[in-house]
């Protein structure tokens, strides 16, 4: 273990955890907001793993999880729009926090990367995780205005 | 075997499939089977499998998710169309 | 000549990749020829294959041949059992296709060529699963044939019936290949090795068995013999039978479930028989328990279907049953019978599915009691109807009752009696739906019972119903029932079944005068029970003791789901005391 | 059943299967043991070819049958599902209706759409290198395109989405593979035998055939699965009950 | 504690079974279903694991310089990751079916096929 491995421990224990928590319970709208939040949470824990364990090559799996996460969150965001319609997730706060934490992450990685093609891979995966994340909340809460087809 | 690393993701792995059981309602169990695909995945990343875990990432975090989705609009949409008829 | 043995896969595969690529430009008729092709020149492949395969031939896939005996390729074992069940698979198929040649329902739009890739697909699974010789590309191929086989059940998509059966079909039967996987791991996490020889030899070195090996064994089986239709695993297969089209249900009951019960044999001849493996005893306890379970309870369910395709679904099931036993009895005479069971058995049973198909496309019904005295112009169907019934029923010269007479001998005692019962019973059920049927014999049955499915109200498979059978759809069972016969007639085929199963040095299987008492005793049994049937309805009719067996043929996945769980636990628990008991 | 029984029956066979598997977890070698015969001997023959990513060479080369197999499933799990869903004829077609997205949802999506087609291509050639490959590129390239139907709407997704063109490509891909694999057996020694030069370890040409089997099963699984999203969404949009329109 | 690992991939199938048995909607089923699958990938790359080791991946590796897992078991959870996916699209179209033509996908409430 060194400080990289117990970061991502820590993320996924506390972070992943409670968004497995909030997934399982609770209304429609927290699920999907713990749904949103698994993946950003995640994402960073496959970072600091891939810096942890010294395998440049493990950066692959968090830049998948990037882009793909939010394209999971968009999914259940538009066909489920009229049940988020309805009562539409209010976690702003939340959502901000956890990308904070992506960011913090991404910069610290970057850090111990040093300059180089693995620091562009690196900001790539900052970009969409945050992005992402905050993109995917927004269609949460609103982004579709939920047609009866289409 | 003293990695905490391990239990967690492995307890991580253990609850979502039982959450992904026990949510009844369709909808929300593709939630958490789109968590679980991701717990997984860090699981495999944990027992150095990144190649399992890109695919487990590339199908669990969008394409089966999709797939139930999709199946959940196509089932409701008679039912909803039986309730606006009335 | 090892090097075709992959190509036995390939070509399947390839014609089907091909059949999909032009599908949009085909006519049907072209689509059609091609697959009919491909899968012809498959079997002539398997054929060819199976004449050279003494001594037995083995290919590592990629030419990684192992050097020092440690090898990282998968291996295929081109044996006369294995070849045999890839020729028997591949000879269906071309069967199959010719027989609905023409006689389908019209394709997909611009997907002409959809059901031949899908056969062409089954057939290169099969031939697959039948050559495999590494347990996890078993597993895929066993995978890939029971994907297509989802796929085929629920081809005609506008009958409630057969998606509900193909969906239960896909669960159970995927549940039962992870069983099989899981035990796939525990195996590997013993031996380390995949090759099923050389799992073999691991366990050996390992010691004796343990709960690993039992675990193991009864897991690996459970996917087995969920495909095998053993009991209590065998419940979605009179759902999946009755409901698939007619040329796929040749496919289904001709040679996928027996499949199942060759690859059991297959993988324990390989990884479970030495000393750290499951005692022989153990097998044939726990073979023996559950093939007399599914032969006796197939035979029961069998007499009193109405719903004709599921009558021969559960005559499957009950002859699977005695597959079961007689592989569980191990021995290079039961091996043999088994072999020529098998052969009879595919032509018999494909032979008489397809004129229940006939019946089916002209009167949009395959109800026993709704057709009574109905189909009495088609001669020529009921003639090779009455003929199918009496090969089912073990009739000599025909092939199943050669193996039958020579399982008989091998496994004696008081089995004998079951091989008896269940083939005059089951045989007795077709014979007495033929009389119903084809002659209009006997009082018309009313329609007492309301909770069993019927046959009523089926949509015929053509585009029309048809108004005069085809050439194919009469041609195609007639043949099957010659090959059938030619099994136990030709003379010295019986002889190369032997040699090609157990080796030069065995026995080889013949006619012997036990035997042909025997099939005639159940010859005549059937055509008594069938006989008492039609004259007297009301003693062999419905009957009160039956009723709680059939009520677990409730359709509901979530029980045949807890049955699989129980199924696992008897099967560990039967083949647990030897060693239990070191 | 009842549900009652049900449960009843499930706990028995549940209750023996779980004393059955976790007496087997006791017989099992410890975890994170360090046997693995087998596994070291792929780790020397991958080497030994030049593949840098052990798991492409084992499923690309040691054992390119299994994957074989894996393909033709997925080939023919789309094949069941075309013709599983297809249209029967009491259906018909309703033209869906476009979607207001949110403007930054839409931006978005078209933003990362062309980063996701280019992640999806870089994972499928670096397959034999570092960890992905076909597969999982393939997945990644055929959820790129349905950004479309997510951000924008069905219509801008079928525009760019000809699936008869897909379903075609499908299935040349599949056969590509069964083609290098007869190649090997005519010009090599062996059905599917790796027949091309190894190349230098840790280049995208190195492996042989691995990296050429690797893009055929990159193009069959991307479009394999464009197809299969089709039919779901066809059936999840447009197609509707009842008569001819 | 070694066998910790082991223990939870049984717990998920067994839990998925249970899913299974008890469930009132076929889609929730199939997912059962792929739940007890999940099972296989964690036995079998649990079975692979060894203490210490890296990813048999010599990308950024000098091969040798680290022990590394067993990465047959990786190649085969792959093939079983495949075929999950798959086997779980078969489902859902045959669930899609049943839902048009029953109108229903609880299973309590089919009841075409019995006897």
């Amino acid at each position: 273990m060194n400080g990289w491995t117990v970061a991502a421990t820590a993320t996924l224990a506390a972070g992943v955890g409670a968004a497995a928590w909030g997934v399982a319970t609770g209304p429609l709208r927290r699920r999907v907001v713990a749904q949103n939040l698994s993946t950003s949470l995640a994402c960073p824990a496959l970072l600091l793993l891939s810096e942890g364990y010294d395998r440049p090559s493990y950066v692959d799996l968090a830049l998948l999880l990037a882009l793909l996460g939010p394209v999971g969150t968009l999914v259940f965001a538009r066909l489920l729009a009229e049940d988020l319609a309805a009562d539409p997730p209010r976690a702003w706060g939340l959502t901000y926090a956890v990308a904070g934490f992506g960011g913090v992450v991404v910069i610290a990685v970057c850090v111990a990367a040093g300059p180089g093609r693995a620091l562009v891979k690196l900001l790539v995966v900052g970009a969409l995780l945050i992005g992402g994340n905050l993109t995917a909340s927004r269609a949460l809460s609103g982004g579709f205005a939920g047609s009866r087809r289409g | 075997m003293d990695d905490p690393l391990i239990v967690v993701a492995l307890v991580l792995v253990a609850v979502s499939a039982t959450a992904a059981v026990a949510v009844r309602d369709p909808a929300r169990q593709a939630l958490v089977l789109a968590v679980l695909g991701t717990v997984l995945a860090v699981l495999f990343t944990v027992l150095q499998a990144p190649d399992v875990a890109l695919s487990q990432l590339a199908v669990g975090s969008a394409l089966t998710p999709l797939l139930i989705m999709l199946s959940v609009r196509k089932v409701r949409r008679p039912q909803r169309k039986k309730e606006a008829d009335r | 000549m090892h090097h075709l043995l992959p190509v036995l896969v390939a070509v399947p595969l390839l014609g089907a990749t091909l059949l999909v690529a032009a599908g949009r430009h085909l006519s049907r008729a072209v689509a059609e020829t091609t697959g009919c092709f491909v899968a012809a020149g498959t079997a002539g492949l398997a054929i060819a294959l199976l004449l050279n395969s003494s001594p037995p031939m083995t290919d590592w896939v990629g030419g990684w041949t192992p050097r020092g005996g440690e090898g990282v390729g998968i291996v295929l074992v081109g044996d006369g059992p294995g070849l045999g069940m890839a020729a028997l698979a591949s000879l269906l198929t071309v069967a199959a296709l010719a027989y609905s040649w023409r006689y389908f329902d019209e394709p997909p739009r611009r997907h002409a060529g959809s059901f031949p890739a899908l056969m062409l697909l089954f057939q290169g699974g099969m031939c697959g699963f039948a050559i495999a010789g590494d347990l996890f590309d078993a597993f895929v191929f066993f995978e890939l044939m029971s994907v297509v086989a989802y796929a085929l059940t629920g081809h005609r998509v506008e009958e409630p019936k057969a998606v509900q059966g193909a969906l239960s079909f896909g669960v159970l039967n995927s549940l039962g290949a992870y069983a099989m996987l899981t035990g796939i791991a525990l195996l590997y996490a013993r031996t380390g090795e995949l090759a099923m020889t050389k799992i073999g030899q691991g366990l050996d070195r390992h010691g004796g068995p343990d709960a690993l090996t039992l675990a193991a064994f009864a897991l690996v089986l459970t996917g087995l013999l969920v495909k095998a239709a053993a009991v209590p695993f065998h419940f979605w297969l009179p759902d999946a039978h009755a409901v698939a089209p007619t040329p796929v249900c040749m496919l289904l009951s001709g040679v996928m479930v027996e499949l199942g019960a060759y690859g059991v044999w297959r993988v324990y001849r390989t990884v479970f028989s030495g000393p750290g493996g499951i005692p022989a005893s153990d097998l044939e306890r726990a073979l023996v328990v559950l093939g007399v379970l599914t032969a006796a309870v197939g035979a029961v369910m069998c007499w009193y279907q109405r719903h004709v395709k599921r009558l021969l679904a559960y005559s499957t099931v009950a002859h699977m049953g005695l597959f079961l036993i007689g592989i569980g009895s191990l021995g290079a005479e039961a091996d043999d019978g088994v072999a020529l069971y098998i052969l009879g058995h595919a032509g018999v049973k494909a032979a008489l599915f397809a004129c229940t198909g006939v019946l089916l496309d002209r009167y949009g019904s395959v109800d026993e009691h709704a057709l009574h005295g109905r189909a009495r112009e088609l001669r020529a169907v009921a003639v090779l109807y009455v003929v199918g019934a009496l090969s089912l029923a073990g009739l000599p010269p025909f092939g199943t009752g050669l193996g039958k007479a020579v399982l008989e001998e091998a496994v004696g005692g008081p089995l004998t009696v079951l091989f008896v019962a269940v083939s005059a019973v089951t045989a007795g059920a077709v014979l007495r739906v033929a009389a119903r049927v084809f002659f209009g014999l006997g009082s018309r049955p009313g329609d007492e019972s309301s909770y069993e499915t019927t046959g009523i109200g089926e949509e015929p498979e053509t585009r029309h119903r048809l108004s005069r059978a085809p050439g194919t759809m009469t041609a195609v069972p007639a043949v099957l029932l010659v090959g059938a016969l030619a099994v136990g007639a030709v003379p010295g085929f019986a002889t190369a079944v032997g040699h090609a199963v157990s080796g030069a040095a065995a026995p080889s299987p013949h006619w012997t005068l036990a035997g042909v008492l025997l099939g005639l005793t159940s010859t005549l049994l059937a055509l008594a029970l069938a006989a008492l049937a039609v004259t007297h309805p009301k003693p062999l009719g419905e009957s009160s003791w039956t009723v709680p067996l059939r009520r677990l043929q409730s359709g509901h996945i979530g029980d045949y789901v807890a049955w699989l769980l129980v199924g696992t636990t008897l099967l560990a628990a039967l083949a647990a005391p030897g060693i239990l008991g070191g | 059943m009842t549900r009652r029984t049900r449960l009843f029956v499930a706990a028995l066979g549940g209750t023996g299967l779980a004393v059955l598997l976790v007496a087997a977890c006791f017989c099992l070698p410890r975890f994170g043991g360090a046997q693995h015969p087998y596994g070291d001997r792929v780790v020397r023959a991958s080497l030994a070819r030049h593949t840098a990513n052990t798991i492409a060479s084992v499923n690309f080369d040691q054992r390119a049958f299994d994957t074989l197999g894996e393909m033709s499933i997925l080939f023919a799990s789309v094949l069941g599902t075309v013709v599983l869903l297809r249209q029967t004829r009491d259906e018909h077609r309703a033209a869906p209706e476009p979607e207001q997205v949110a403007v930054p949802v839409r931006r978005f999506a078209l933003l990362v759409l062309p980063v996701a087609v280019v992640t999806g291509l870089y994972v499928i050639a670096h397959g034999q290198l570092s960890p992905g490959g076909g597969f999982q590129g393939g997945v990644v390239l055929a959820t790129a395109l349905h950004l479309l139907y997510l951000g924008v709407d069905y219509r801008a997704l079928e525009r760019i989405r000809p699936v008869g063109f897909y379903e075609i490509a499908d299935a040349l891909a599949a056969s590509a593979y069964l083609v290098l694999g007869l190649a090997g057996l005519v010009a090599g020694t062996a059905f599917l035998a790796n027949f091309l030069p190894y190349g230098t370890f840790n280049t995208l040409s190195s492996g042989g055939t691995v990296p050429l089997l690797n893009a055929a099963i990159g193009m069959e699984v991307a479009c394999a699965v464009v197809v299969l999203l089709a039919r779901f969404l066809d059936q999840a949009v447009e197609i509707e009950k009842g008569g001819e329109k | 504690m070694s066998v910790f690992p082991y223990l939870v991939a049984v717990w998920v199938f067994l839990v998925g079974c249970y899913g299974l048995v008890t469930s009132r909607n076929l889609i929730h089923a199939v997912g059962c279903l792929a739940v007890c699958q999940s099972s296989t990938y964690v036995l079998l790359l649990a079975v692979g694991y060894r203490d210490g080791a890296t990813a048999p991946v010599f990308s950024d590796l000098k091969p040798g310089s680290r022990p590394v897992v067993d990465p047959v078991v990786q190649a085969l959870a792959l093939t079983d990751v495949v075929v999950g996916a798959t086997v779980t699209a078969v489902l859902l179209a045959l669930v899609l079916q049943i839902s048009k033509l029953h109108g229903t996908v609880d299973p309590d409430e089919l009841s075409e096929l019995r006897g």
